[in-house]
């Protein structure tokens, strides 16, 4: 069963990264957008039929490895076969 | 002599370079801001190592779209030469001026280290063409992102045309000295031209005079008699 | 003031206010205060920002000396190293931030720190760092090791300043708890030091850098606060770095402070606006008037509280000269920073902040700064530990495999794991890096160098804090003198438990008067520093550590030496008597690793310090650089004499042997850590000797350097380089 | 109009991360997954509420800084108004 993980900033965490692409769209003539965020999309293939397995060990798996929790959030999705 | 430095705002190899430039050609080089969307003529532009805007996003991706790159592309159409060290490399690599990229290293950290270099035989750079092939060269590198990679077929051609210019050494044992992992042991490489060279090792950092080895101060040398004639 | 207070003691006590405290704070003001003004006072008298409990204590510390410019009360010490030429320097821990998050708490560490270097006019040139974890086999303790590490050079590297040297150990008394202590080092014009304290009514106050958020509100009550698992799962105030806006923001006003616009300048550190505008009006005596409305913030409806109390990075304060601000504000824009007038210079004694056109704070200035609370906390006669004889400590064991054992351990192995890591060439004038005693870094453009060190003991401190506050400096001191340089000046990060317990205050009391007769025995004056109490963990302390940071200066980096072993040499000790009759097995590495005297009650008393021993053997080694008697040099701490020497034949990849004196165990002779000892190598072995007799400094020669690629023993032990090699090298990435 | 734009490496390219973070995954145990891939999230308000307008700006910031395409690749998706 394939999860996307998304993984993102807590809301008031400063993001000098997202920062900086913002400043570099904006001097490049993108002047029409704001709120640029950034975050990291990680997919892994689970060996389960069972979605709420699934999203157990992706949760495992954040909460050990992927994601820092003290700045950082992450929400699972089940992926559609396809 | 005419030599410019293109500085970006998290450039911090900028004044190194400067110094180990004027002090082998006598003559202070240009320090060109990123902002500058002109390039007088000069022989040889050089993007030296830092962490240009950064490092965000990818490494010299932002500066790649400095406004004083459109100059640099002018002048590398000319045929003009140009030097990227470390961050440099990556600039170059960001704005399609030499084929490739350079992922992180493979340990995931960044190393700060000596390392020692072979400068290849059946290179056709003409920046380095006065370096003794035979010779090793210990010229540290510095960096979180040096893992040279290119598909199998950039890599094909590069290897028969002789674009591979510098490789980490293997020492008795036949073990590479690679500190981060970039495929056929890659430290450099040139444009097809042999006019633009990209490199992580950081030559201004071996320049004798109470760097552990002068051997930065022979590659750079080479580059500029390669100029001057 | 209209606006009706709601504040009660309560909310008070839960910034960490006293009862009394909380009651000077209502006398000084008149009144009760609001939120605001409630979270400026206890900031600023919070531990971290007025040192209520140390300042006594460290009032005692010298402070003078002819090299010194500026003393402690800046942002960072200055010392003269002449030619025009001044340094500046100043350590800082970031304890707390670096255990909830260690990547950004360490880089944010560094990034705090380069900001009170180059904020007095000086060009940083040099970072390091002092790190305390825990057991190495603890289960958090790989991850905060990789996180700090790549912390430091996450900042350092980016922003381009070497990171040059520091210390690691590992002690299960950090598991809950660590220490990340950095330090910066910079260079300036000595006429051309820039202070914070505002002058001229009127003159306009600027906010330059990055924008203002809500990362770590009311961190320096945070640091000043013990830890519980409670605070662990608050984690409300982590600060994130941005190494990149660092360097825009260090450029920026380096460029501006050539231009002549600044009338004074001061960070945004700890306890952020609200520190900064307090201590530059009332520095200069006179009063600021802010505009909360006109700061600059990166997050929508920020209360004044919110504002004042932010520690968001990479920020200053400025008063500028009126006349320059244009000029002032073009450097800004070329550096795509915000520049922003927020207020002015009063001289009303008060600060005074508005937010939406209503008045948010009205304070008198002196009681924030000159009345805050001082204490003189309850302290002990120190228990000292006896001294455990050697015959109770020797293990029947080989030499040569204790050796292994311990330059294998976590305590001795390289550090090349983590320096690696870092940075160390950047700026190219690093002459000697990580991994000797002292660096070496040159002035730019010059002969001169700077040798610099971070140095401190805990488990000596803990047995015996007066002999450990003494023996930091003393080995710093060493340190500095290996390279061949002139000790000049130190700073401090004394890093405590909770000062509300007398035995903690006994440790600090001690370790402070140790420093203050070392300092002074050995004229290097402490001109700056930084203090970290609460460092507990469910009530249990740390080991205290009390680390110095010492500056000394070389004429000529070319005459300076390294540890390496060069060939056909004769191997001398020189120092201590004891160090040639007896050895220092008590409270040892030794005694711990090979011994396993882990608890402090039997690690036993730690060897003593004799300061006048340690500054004429200094003065010798000094010497015989002069004359050039002597090919490298490292100083004995740690381990021992033959660790030391192992650690010289690995730099030198040369072999040595050497001879065990028949009238000592030799045990004790091999790894006791006798102080103020050196092993030198040397190819003028009888002119050597000469000097050391008329200077009357024992000395015993020990070996040579050999042909072979390994270590004889006298006894028939042999090992070979590659194997001690080995074990040095693996000793921390086998387990981390 | 929110736009989400994710980059991921091209099959073949290179990653220390993803396979880093592979083997991390599996050394903590957790050996029932396959292909751990990792992208890029990038999330943008552009101005305007043309759906096609708000993908046409997306794809030129992708191919002009956001992306290298010689590479990665880029998708982009309109982000329902919440
Ligand atoms: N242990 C100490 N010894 C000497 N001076 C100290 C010590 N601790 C702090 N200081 C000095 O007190 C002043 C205030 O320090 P601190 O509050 O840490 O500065 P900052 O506001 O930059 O964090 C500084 O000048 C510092 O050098
Ligand atoms: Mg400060």
């Amino acid at each position: 069963m394939q999860v996307t993980i998304i993984i993102e900033k807590k809301p008031g965490v400063l993001d000098p990264q997202a920062q900086a692409i913002n400043q570099a769209l904006s001097s490049l003539g993108f002047d029409d957008l704001q709120d640029v965020k950034m975050g990291k999309q990680i997919t892994v293939s689970i060996d389960t039929d069972d979605e709420e397995r699934a999203r157990y060990r992706a949760a495992k798996m954040c909460e050990a490895l992927l994601a820092n929790t003290v700045i950082e959030t992450y929400t699972i999705e089940i992926n559609e076969p396809s | 002599m005419r030599v410019a430095i293109i500085v970006f705002p998290g450039s911090n190899c900028d004044r190194d370079m400067m110094v180990a430039v004027e002090a082998l050609t006598g003559r202070r080089p240009a320090l060109i801001w990123h902002k500058q969307s002109y390039l007088d003529p000069v022989d040889l532009a050089i993007i030296p190592g830092g962490f240009s805007f950064g490092d965000y996003l990818r490494c010299g991706a932002l500066a790649a779209h400095a406004p004083v790159m459109n100059a640099l592309h002018d002048h590398a159409a000319r045929g003009g030469a140009i030097l990227g060290v470390c961050n440099g490399f990556q600039i170059l690599l960001e704005s399609g001026l030499l084929p490739g990229f350079l992922a992180q290293n493979k340990t995931l950290k960044f190393v700060c280290k000596q390392t020692n270099l072979s400068v290849e035989g059946n290179a056709i750079c003409e920046l380095t063409k006065s370096l003794d092939i035979n010779e090793r060269l210990h010229i540290p590198v510095a960096h979180n992102e040096g893992n040279y990679f290119a598909d199998a077929e950039t890599l094909d051609s590069l290897e028969s045309n002789g674009q591979v210019v510098l490789r980490y050494a293997k020492d008795e044992t036949g073990v590479s000295d690679n500190p981060n992992g970039s495929a056929n042991d890659i430290a450099g490489i040139c444009a097809a031209n042999g006019r633009i060279l990209g490199m992580m090792p950081h030559p201004e950092r071996a320049m004798g005079a109470g760097h552990k080895s002068a051997d930065g101060k022979k590659l750079l040398q080479s580059i500029f008699e390669a100029i001057i004639t | 003031m209209s606006v009706q207070s709601e504040m009660q003691f309560e909310n008070a006590a839960a910034m960490g206010l006293s009862k009394e405290e909380w009651e000077r704070v209502c006398a000084h003001l008149g009144r009760i205060p609001n939120l605001c003004e409630l979270g400026i006072f206890s900031a600023m008298w919070s531990e971290h920002c007025s040192y209520k409990s140390s300042k006594k204590w460290l009032k005692t510390l010298p402070t003078d000396g002819a090299q010194v410019i500026q003393g402690p009360g800046e942002n960072a010490g200055v010392v003269d190293i002449g030619d025009g030429t001044a340094v500046v320097f100043k350590i800082e821990s970031h304890n707390h931030p670096s255990f909830i998050e260690p990547y950004q708490g360490a880089a944010t560490g560094v990034g705090g720190i380069l900001r009170d270097v180059f904020t007095m006019g000086a060009r940083p040139v040099a970072l390091l760092n002092a790190l305390r974890f825990g057991q190495i086999d603890h289960e958090k303790t790989p991850h905060l090791v990789s996180g700090v590490t790549a912390g430091i050079g996450g900042y350092g590297n980016c922003i381009g300043i070497p990171t040059v040297g520091g210390e690691v150990e590992f002690d299960a008394s950090y598991n809950g708890n660590i220490l990340v202590n950095a330090m910066a080092v910079g260079i300036a014009h000595s006429d051309r030091i820039f202070y914070s304290a505002a002058s001229g009514a009127g003159n306009p106050v600027i906010y330059v850098g990055a924008k203002t958020g809500r990362d770590g509100i009311h961190g320096a009550t945070m640091a000043s606060a013990e830890f519980s698992d409670e605070t662990e799962s608050k984690r409300p105030t982590v600060q994130v770095g941005d190494p990149f806006t660092g360097k825009l923001l260090m450029e920026a006003c380096l460029e501006l402070m050539a231009a002549d616009a600044v009338v004074a300048i001061q960070d945004m550190g700890a306890a952020g606006l609200t520190s900064s505008s307090v201590e530059m009006a009332a520095k200069g005596g006179l009063g600021m008037e802010i505009d909360l409305d006109l700061v600059p913030v990166r997050e929508s409806e920020m209360s004044a509280y919110e504002i004042m109390l932010s520690e968001s990075q990479e920020r200053m304060l400025m008063v500028i000269d009126p006349s320059q601000a244009e000029i002032a504000r073009q450097i800004f824009n070329k550096w795509d920073l915000d520049f922003m007038p927020i207020g002015q210079v009063t001289d009303s004694d008060r600060l005074i902040l508005l937010k939406e056109g209503e008045i948010a704070c009205d304070i008198p200035l002196a009681p924030l700064v000159d009345d805050a609370p001082e204490y003189d906390r309850p302290h002990l006669k120190p228990e000292l530990l006896h001294v455990i004889p050697a015959a109770e400590i020797r293990q029947n064991i080989q030499i040569s495999d204790a050796l292994k054992k311990l330059i294998g351990s976590e305590d001795l192995c390289s550090r090349r794991w983590i320096y690696e890591q870092y940075d160390s060439h950047v700026m190219a004038d690093t002459i000697i890096g990580p991994g000797g005693d002292a660096a070496l870094v040159r002035v730019h453009g010059t002969n001169k160098a700077l040798a610099l060190t971070v140095d401190c003991t805990p488990r000596y401190v803990e047995a015996d804090p007066y002999t450990g506050g003494k023996q930091a400096v003393a080995e710093a001191y060493r340190n500095i003198i290996c390279v061949g340089a002139t000790p000049l000046a130190v700073t401090n990060n004394l890093n405590f438990g909770n000062p509300e317990k007398p035995e903690i205050m006994t440790q600090l009391v001690q370790s402070v008067t140790g420093m203050k007769d070392a300092c002074t025995q050995l004229s290097t004056p402490v001109v700056s520093g930084n203090v970290s109490l609460y460092n507990e963990t469910d009530g249990k302390a740390i080991k205290p550590c009390p680390v110095i940071g010492m500056v000394g200066v070389i004429e000529d980096w070319q005459t300076a030496l390294g540890i390496a072993i060069p060939p056909e040499t004769e191997l001398f000790i020189v120092g201590q008597d004891e160090n040639i009759n007896t050895g220092w097995l008590s409270n040892t590495v030794y005694a711990k690793i090979i011994a396993g005297r882990i608890d402090a009650e039997n690690q036993g008393a730690p060897p003593p310090v004799d300061l006048m021993s340690e500054l004429q053997t200094g003065q010798l080694i000094l010497d015989c650089y002069k004359n050039q008697l002597i090919n490298a040099v490292h100083d004995i701490s740690d381990g021992g004499m033959l660790v030391a020497l192992c650690e010289m034949m690995l730099a030198g990849n040369i072999g040595a042997e050497i001879t065990l004196p028949d009238n000592i165990d030799t045990h004790a002779w091999c790894f006791g850590e006798n102080q103020s000892s050196y092993i030198i190598a040397t190819s003028k072995a009888d002119e050597f000797t000469k000097n050391a007799a008329q200077a009357n400094i024992p000395y015993l020669r020990i070996g040579r350097s050999i042909s072979q690629q390994e270590l004889k023993i006298s006894n028939g032990d042999i090992i070979s380089l590659k194997e001690l090699k080995q074990c040095y090298d693996t000793g921390l990435s086998n387990r981390l």
